[in-house]
């Protein structure tokens, strides 16, 4: 079993955020969309920490605890946005929210 | 050991993951994403950032989370209904998404690539190195990064004020 | 060294296995405790006839528990049906894992090495035990939304509602005694609180912080979900709340978290608040950690009696005592205390 | 500090009555704008007191008081900077005094309004005084330039008060307007100080031109002061930008008061007097402000003799009272001037007021003609108003008497006898209408029949509110302020006894020192100012106390010639007016018409423009090409956008799309570079 080097973090960090934009665009639901969102959100900060240990500092940390926060605000306004969303047509399809158009 | 931890963390933070997008039920995502997390927060202790793990499962599965368990048992939608129309429809209707999909892996594909470009003899994340302790954590954030914690804060208040006005039944 | 194995390994793996046995026998002793005070203080006999007193009671339901049959309702997602108890279980054990119970030792020279008394010795053993706790809501929320029934449901939102409410007041408790003891680690807190005032008030953080530790308790017994705070079972209006659909093992599994949970918490207040396992006066190394099981005990006692004591509160009650007061009770607290590490250097 | 609180508390109270006022009630409102201004005032006294006992610094004796840097950009550099000395001293406590009167006789004039109304008028008011101050105390001309400006907002404001008479409204815009012309020269003016003086400050202007050798700069000076006095004769009415003030007396009455008689329109004055050096410099202009000043103050002397409107009576002799003025500082008597303008605030105002009092008590009857006969009624207002007419007559031994004295006899010293004879004249004049006013208002019997309250009626009462057997004299409020000054004008006077009559005249000394360079230069370039300097420090020749006298008795004889005149005209012989009248028909219908200028300014200014306007500016420019290009550059957009919208499908997963395919494309880029 290899030893995991800095390479292989940033390998499953890359995979880990394919793995988030493909949710985004497969799922049809936009709670499932949020979570791949966050999915992403967590490669980016495997990548912070990763980086940070190979650097030996601790500002990775940092910015992933600002990450971190920062999510749970897009959390918070975005499912308030869905619940009022999810209010005036019976449903969460990305696709049925379509009329901001030309 | 440290090897055996990585695989079997990154093992289950990737099936997670994919399980996570992978099926329809929101309730069944959002608790594979619990998993993933917490798998990746095992991934914090290994790199030494037993702070950052410790942060992650708090914030996100202690607090993040639950608002999405909220929303799901709100709304009560199960399962995403299932696209509409017959087959063929449904494969042209489908199309965009799984192109997405498809461009998704490839962007994967470029970043391993991008990765391979760059040097692969990386120096491993050996346990020699010191951790830093949550002391010099703190220390940075509130010296360097002071202002931009203020912002954090009142960015976090801002969006509490949004999330209340945003998903408050309006009175009638 | 046998095997090749190092006495330390073997020593760290017995000390696991004793933390686990030992909470398992905790929650039954609980059992036991809970009947009997109850009919105490209702002025009834409570168990007697299985062993002397009633002793062997506990063990007579868990084996009625175990023999009973195994009920799912119809139209419940059978994963997370199942995963619920095993979650919480997990959890409560889980939690306990990273408490320091006693000073260090080589139990009399078994070891050349004194060696941590805890399953798990982390130097951010509270932010760990915080995070557990934090876990704990899932077990509860996930039971009552996987049975698919009316009472489960509404079970599980409150509780986890009550939970997250009440874990700001319990996370800023701890807070203040982080400030007192500079560190994270909670044998580094319980060493803090080594010696005595004036010869002979024992140097614990409750007599520092008397308001922290009325905050935590009430915090933790909602965190808990006992009573006055019990909601997510309150029989008269839930049945028996998120745990209502579960039945034999199930059920045993999420009745044991609950008694872990609070041996979780008091073992936490106890090296919080407490002095870990300094006690009034010393006793012979090797020894200590018949302090920290005594304070356990006495605050698990409490816990009952309050349980038989106290009424049910008002959902909206809890929810306006846990923001309006209990919160800001806790910030207060915190900005005092650190007002006093800074200015009388405490 | 206390130098900032002056101008501050007013504006506070405006703040006060702006913001809530409409909310509080009349009295609370009232309360608060006179506190304001009483307050300014005590603080303003107890500067003045500081002042007279501070030393004189280089010559100079004044008080600084910098708030903080306006603006800096290149040499130039303005300081928010207040300063009081001598002739600002007198300026803040006449606007504060005389305001805090007015404002007081205010509380019960206006009490028909609304509360909303009331608290406008107030907070105006107040806004006013403030900005005059910040005019008064400002140490540069941009400073001063902000009062300026301010003053003239306030005045357009309460003009159109009432914004639901046409008249009312047509007169504020007329006033503003007209004031324009005037900015325009002072903002010119001031460019040109900085372009010559690399200043604005005052004193450093002062100074600078003290150094100046004069000839080689009179050119300039003469354009720049030019350029000032246009503004001064925008701001005080002077020809040819008189027109503005008696139209607006379609304002309250207080407020034409204070604002177009004791204060605002004495600022073209007070800036003259500030900029003393500057204009001692340029001899010609000075000619020309005497002589625009005469011929001011006799025009608006001969319209006055026939209005039949009481206030615009009143509004005529302030313009000609300033012609007097301007003539003082046109011939260098800096300080007769300023004397004037201080003891006309006293009994213009009084006068205003005392006018202000017979409207209110006929319900906004304002015509002459329907008057008459109310001293009986009216005792309080009658006296104090005789009181008044007494004193700018210039009848001995009341205040009007010594500054307008002054005025002639510097007049006469300074050589110009022919503007003399013509101030003389005009004294006569002013003497004879304002008799004409009093004996038509107070003597005799009502003219005014049933149908009395019609013309301008303000206060909303119904036609008849006249018939009412007993007019009701001034109220309290009212009576108080006109007593008080009623004394004043009668007393202003004695702080500036000339020496013929045994007064050392110390108002003049005191003031001396604004008039004079700071003399922070050194000796050589003192001696080369010094020829000017003699010239417009307010010390003329002293002619022999026998001329003096000569000149006083002859003015008095002026003065007692035009009372006895009026008098036999309007009350032995009431027909003779008429008969007047008929003769000289001619004469009369000019007058009447104030000499057509209005007529004449419409012809020969506002019609071209509108034509100018309309053809060109609006049709062609406005019209043709501004909406043209703004119509085809909507039109492009709109033309392009149509094909661009497309891409907006509005679905959120479209847009995450194109969004990722631009980045795997970019990543991809720099890969296979």
């Amino acid at each position: 079993m290899p030893e995991p080097t800095l390479n292989s973090y940033l390998l499953l960090s890359a995979v880990l955020f394919a793995i988030g934009t493909a949710g985004v665009f497969l799922r049809r639901n936009l709670i499932t969309i949020l979570l791949s969102i966050e999915v992403m959100l967590n490669a980016v900060n495997l990548t912070f920490v990763a980086v940070d240990r190979f650097r030996g500092s601790v500002d990775g940390q940092i910015i992933v605890f600002f990450v971190i926060t920062v999510a749970a605000a897009e959390a918070a306004v975005g499912l308030a946005i869905l619940i009022a969303l999810f209010r005036h047509r019976e449903s969460l399809n990305p696709d049925a929210f379509t009329s901001l158009k030309w | 050991m440290d090897a055996i931890s990585f695989w079997a963390f990154a093992a289950i933070l990737v099936i997670a993951s994919v399980l996570v997008v992978g099926q329809r039920n929101p309730m069944h995502s959002v608790f594979l994403l619990i998993v993933s997390f917490a798998a990746l927060s095992g991934l914090y202790v290994l790199l030494g950032a037993p702070f950052a793990a410790m942060i992650q499962v708090i914030v996100y599965v202690g607090a993040i989370m639950v608002l999405f368990l909220f929303v799901v048992m709100l709304l009560n939608t199960p399962t995403e209904e299932a696209p509409a129309g017959g087959p063929i429809r449904r494969m042209f209707g489908a199309g965009p998404r799984h192109f997405g999909a498809v461009l998704s892996g490839v962007f994967a594909v470029e970043l391993a690539l991008a990765l391979r470009a760059a040097s692969t003899t990386l120096p491993g994340t050996d346990r020699g190195t010191p951790t830093p302790t949550v002391y010099d954590i703190g220390v940075r954030l509130f010296h360097e990064y002071g202002f931009a914690f203020e912002a954090t804060s009142v960015l976090i208040l801002v969006a509490m004020v949004g999330a209340i006005v945003l998903a408050r039944r309006e009175a009638r | 060294m046998l095997f090749g194995i190092s006495r330390e390994l073997i020593v760290h793996l017995v000390i696991i296995g004793v933390v686990f046995l030992a909470l398992q026998i905790t929650a039954a002793i609980l059992v036991y405790m809970e009947r009997k005070v109850a009919a105490v203080i209702q002025e009834r006999y409570g168990p007697y006839l299985v062993g002397p007193k009633g002793l062997m009671q506990p063990l007579a339901d868990i084996l009625k528990l175990i023999m009973k049959e195994e009920l799912r309702p119809k139209g419940a997602d059978v994963v997370l049906f199942y995963a619920a108890p095993i979650l919480s279980a997990t959890a409560a054990f889980a939690a306990f894992a990273v408490i320091p119970f006693g000073a260090d030792t080589t139990l009399f020279g078994f070891l050349d090495h004194p060696i941590h008394l805890a399953a798990a010795d982390v130097n951010v053993g509270l932010l760990v035990i915080f995070a557990i706790s934090s876990m704990g809501v899932y077990g509860v929320v996930l039971a009552g939304w996987a049975s698919n029934s009316k009472y489960s449901l509404l079970g599980g939102l409150r509780s986890s509602a009550q939970m997250i409410s009440y874990e700001l007041a319990y996370g800023l408790s701890f807070a203040a005694v982080i400030l007192l003891a500079g560190s994270l680690s909670l044998r580094g807190i319980v060493e803090q609180q080594d010696g005595y005032w004036f010869g002979f008030i024992p140097h614990w953080y409750l007599f520092l912080q008397p308001l922290g530790f009325l905050i935590y308790l009430t915090a933790g017994v909602a965190e808990t979900n006992r009573a006055p705070f019990d909601f997510p079972e309150a029989e008269q209006e839930l049945v028996a709340g998120y745990h209502t659909e579960y039945s034999s093992m199930s059920f045993a599994l999420f009745f044991l978290a609950e008694y872990v949970n609070m041996a979780t918490v008091a073992a936490v207040a106890t090296d919080l608040f407490l002095g870990g396992w300094h006690g009034p006066f010393p006793l012979p190394p090797g020894f200590e950690w018949i302090w920290f099981l005594v304070k356990v005990f006495a605050i698990l006692f409490f816990y009952i009696w309050m349980r038989w004591t106290l009424p049910r509160y008002r959902y909206d009650q809890l929810m306006e005592f846990g923001w309006k007061w209990l919160l800001p009770a806790a910030v207060l607290n915190l900005l005092v205390t650190a007002g006093a590490v800074i200015y009388m250097g405490w | 500090m206390s130098l900032l609180l002056i101008p501050l508390l007013p504006f506070v109270g405006f703040l006060v009555n702006a913001t809530v006022g409409s909310r509080l009630s009349k009295s609370t409102s009232a309360t608060v704008a006179v506190a304001a201004m009483g307050l300014s005032f005590g603080v303003a006294a107890s500067v003045v007191w500081s002042l007279v006992h501070v030393a004189p610094v280089a010559g100079v004796r004044a008080l600084d008081a910098v708030v903080y840097t306006w603006m800096q950009s290149g040499g130039l550099t303005i300081p928010v900077e207040f300063r009081v000395d001598p002739l600002a001293s007198v300026m803040i406590l006449i606007i504060t005094g005389i305001g805090s009167l007015i404002h007081l006789y205010s509380t019960a004039y206006m009490h028909e309004e609304t509360d909303g109304e009331y608290a406008r008028y107030f907070s105006y008011l107040n806004l006013f005084a403030a900005f005059m101050l910040v005019l008064v105390l400002g140490a540069s001309f941009p400073v001063m330039f902000v009062g300026w400006e301010g003053v003239g907002l306030c005045s357009y404001l309460l003009i159109g008060f009432w914004y639901t008479k046409s008249t009312a409204v047509e007169a504020g815009k007329k006033a503003f307007v007209v004031n324009r012309l005037g900015d325009f020269g002072f903002v010119l003016g001031m460019a040109a100080i900085f372009a010559t003086f690399h200043t604005l400050d005052f004193q450093q202007v002062a100074g600078r031109v003290a150094q100046l050798p004069a000839e080689t700069t009179v050119g300039i000076l003469t354009g720049i002061t030019l350029l000032l006095f246009l503004g001064a004769t925008g701001k005080s009415a002077q020809l040819p930008l008189y027109v503005w003030l008696p139209d607006a007396m379609e304002g309250p009455t207080p407020v034409s008061a204070l604002i177009h008689a004791a204060t605002m329109v004495t600022a073209g004055v007070y800036m003259i007097g500030r900029n003393a050096v500057l204009f001692g410099h340029a001899p010609l202009t000075l000619d020309v402000v005497a002589v625009v000043g005469c011929l001011t103050a006799l025009m608006a002397g001969t319209i006055g003799l026939v209005q039949n409107d009481i206030k615009r009576v009143l509004a005529y002799s302030t313009v000609s009272q300033l012609g007097y003025m301007f003539l003082a500082m046109g011939v260098g008597a800096f300080a007769g001037g300023i004397f004037h303008l201080y003891t006309h605030a006293f009994f213009k105002a009084l006068l205003f007021l005392g006018s202000g009092a017979v409207i209110h008590a006929l319900h906004g009857e304002q015509d002459l003609r329907r008057m008459g006969g109310l001293k009986r009624e009216l005792p309080i207002t009658y006296w104090t108003f005789l009181t008044g007419t007494l004193a700018i007559a210039g009848v001995p031994l009341l205040s009007g008497f010594f500054s307008k004295d002054e005025i002639l006899g510097k007049t006469f010293a300074s050589g110009h006898t022919v503007l003399w004879a013509v101030a003389l004249v005009t004294a006569f004049l002013t003497a004879t209408y304002m008799f004409r006013l009093l004996y038509l208002a107070f003597f005799g019997a009502r003219r005014a029949g049933p149908e009395g309250a019609h013309g301008p009626d303000p206060h909303g009462h119904g036609p008849g509110a006249a018939l009412r057997p007993h007019l009701h004299d001034a109220p309290p409020a009212m009576a108080i302020v006109l007593v008080v000054l009623a004394i004043g004008s009668v007393l202003a006077g004695y702080v500036g006894v000339p020496a013929s009559l045994g007064g050392g005249n110390r108002f003049e000394h005191y003031l001396e020192p604004s008039f004079q360079a700071p003399t922070m230069t050194t000796i050589e370039s003192v001696l080369t100012a010094a020829p000017p300097v003699t010239r417009s420090e307010s010390a003329p020749p002293s002619e022999s106390p026998e001329t003096e006298m000569a000149l006083m008795g002859a003015s008095v004889a002026a003065a007692l010639a035009g009372i006895g005149l009026a008098s036999f005209i309007y009350l032995k012989r009431p027909t003779v007016a008429d008969v007047l009248a008929e003769r000289l028909s001619g004469l009369y219908r000019l007058l009447l018409g104030k000499y057509f200028v209005d007529e004449i300014y419409d012809a020969l200014f506002v019609q071209p423009i509108k034509r100018v306007s309309t053809v060109f500016l609006w049709r062609g420019v406005d019209a043709g090409l501004i909406d043209g290009t703004v119509n085809s550059v909507g039109f492009a957009v709109r033309g392009s956008s149509a094909v661009l919208r497309r891409l907006q499908t509005g679905s959120v997963r479209a847009y995450a799309m194109s969004l990722f395919v631009g980045v795997v494309a970019i990543v991809g880029y720099f890969l296979w570079r």
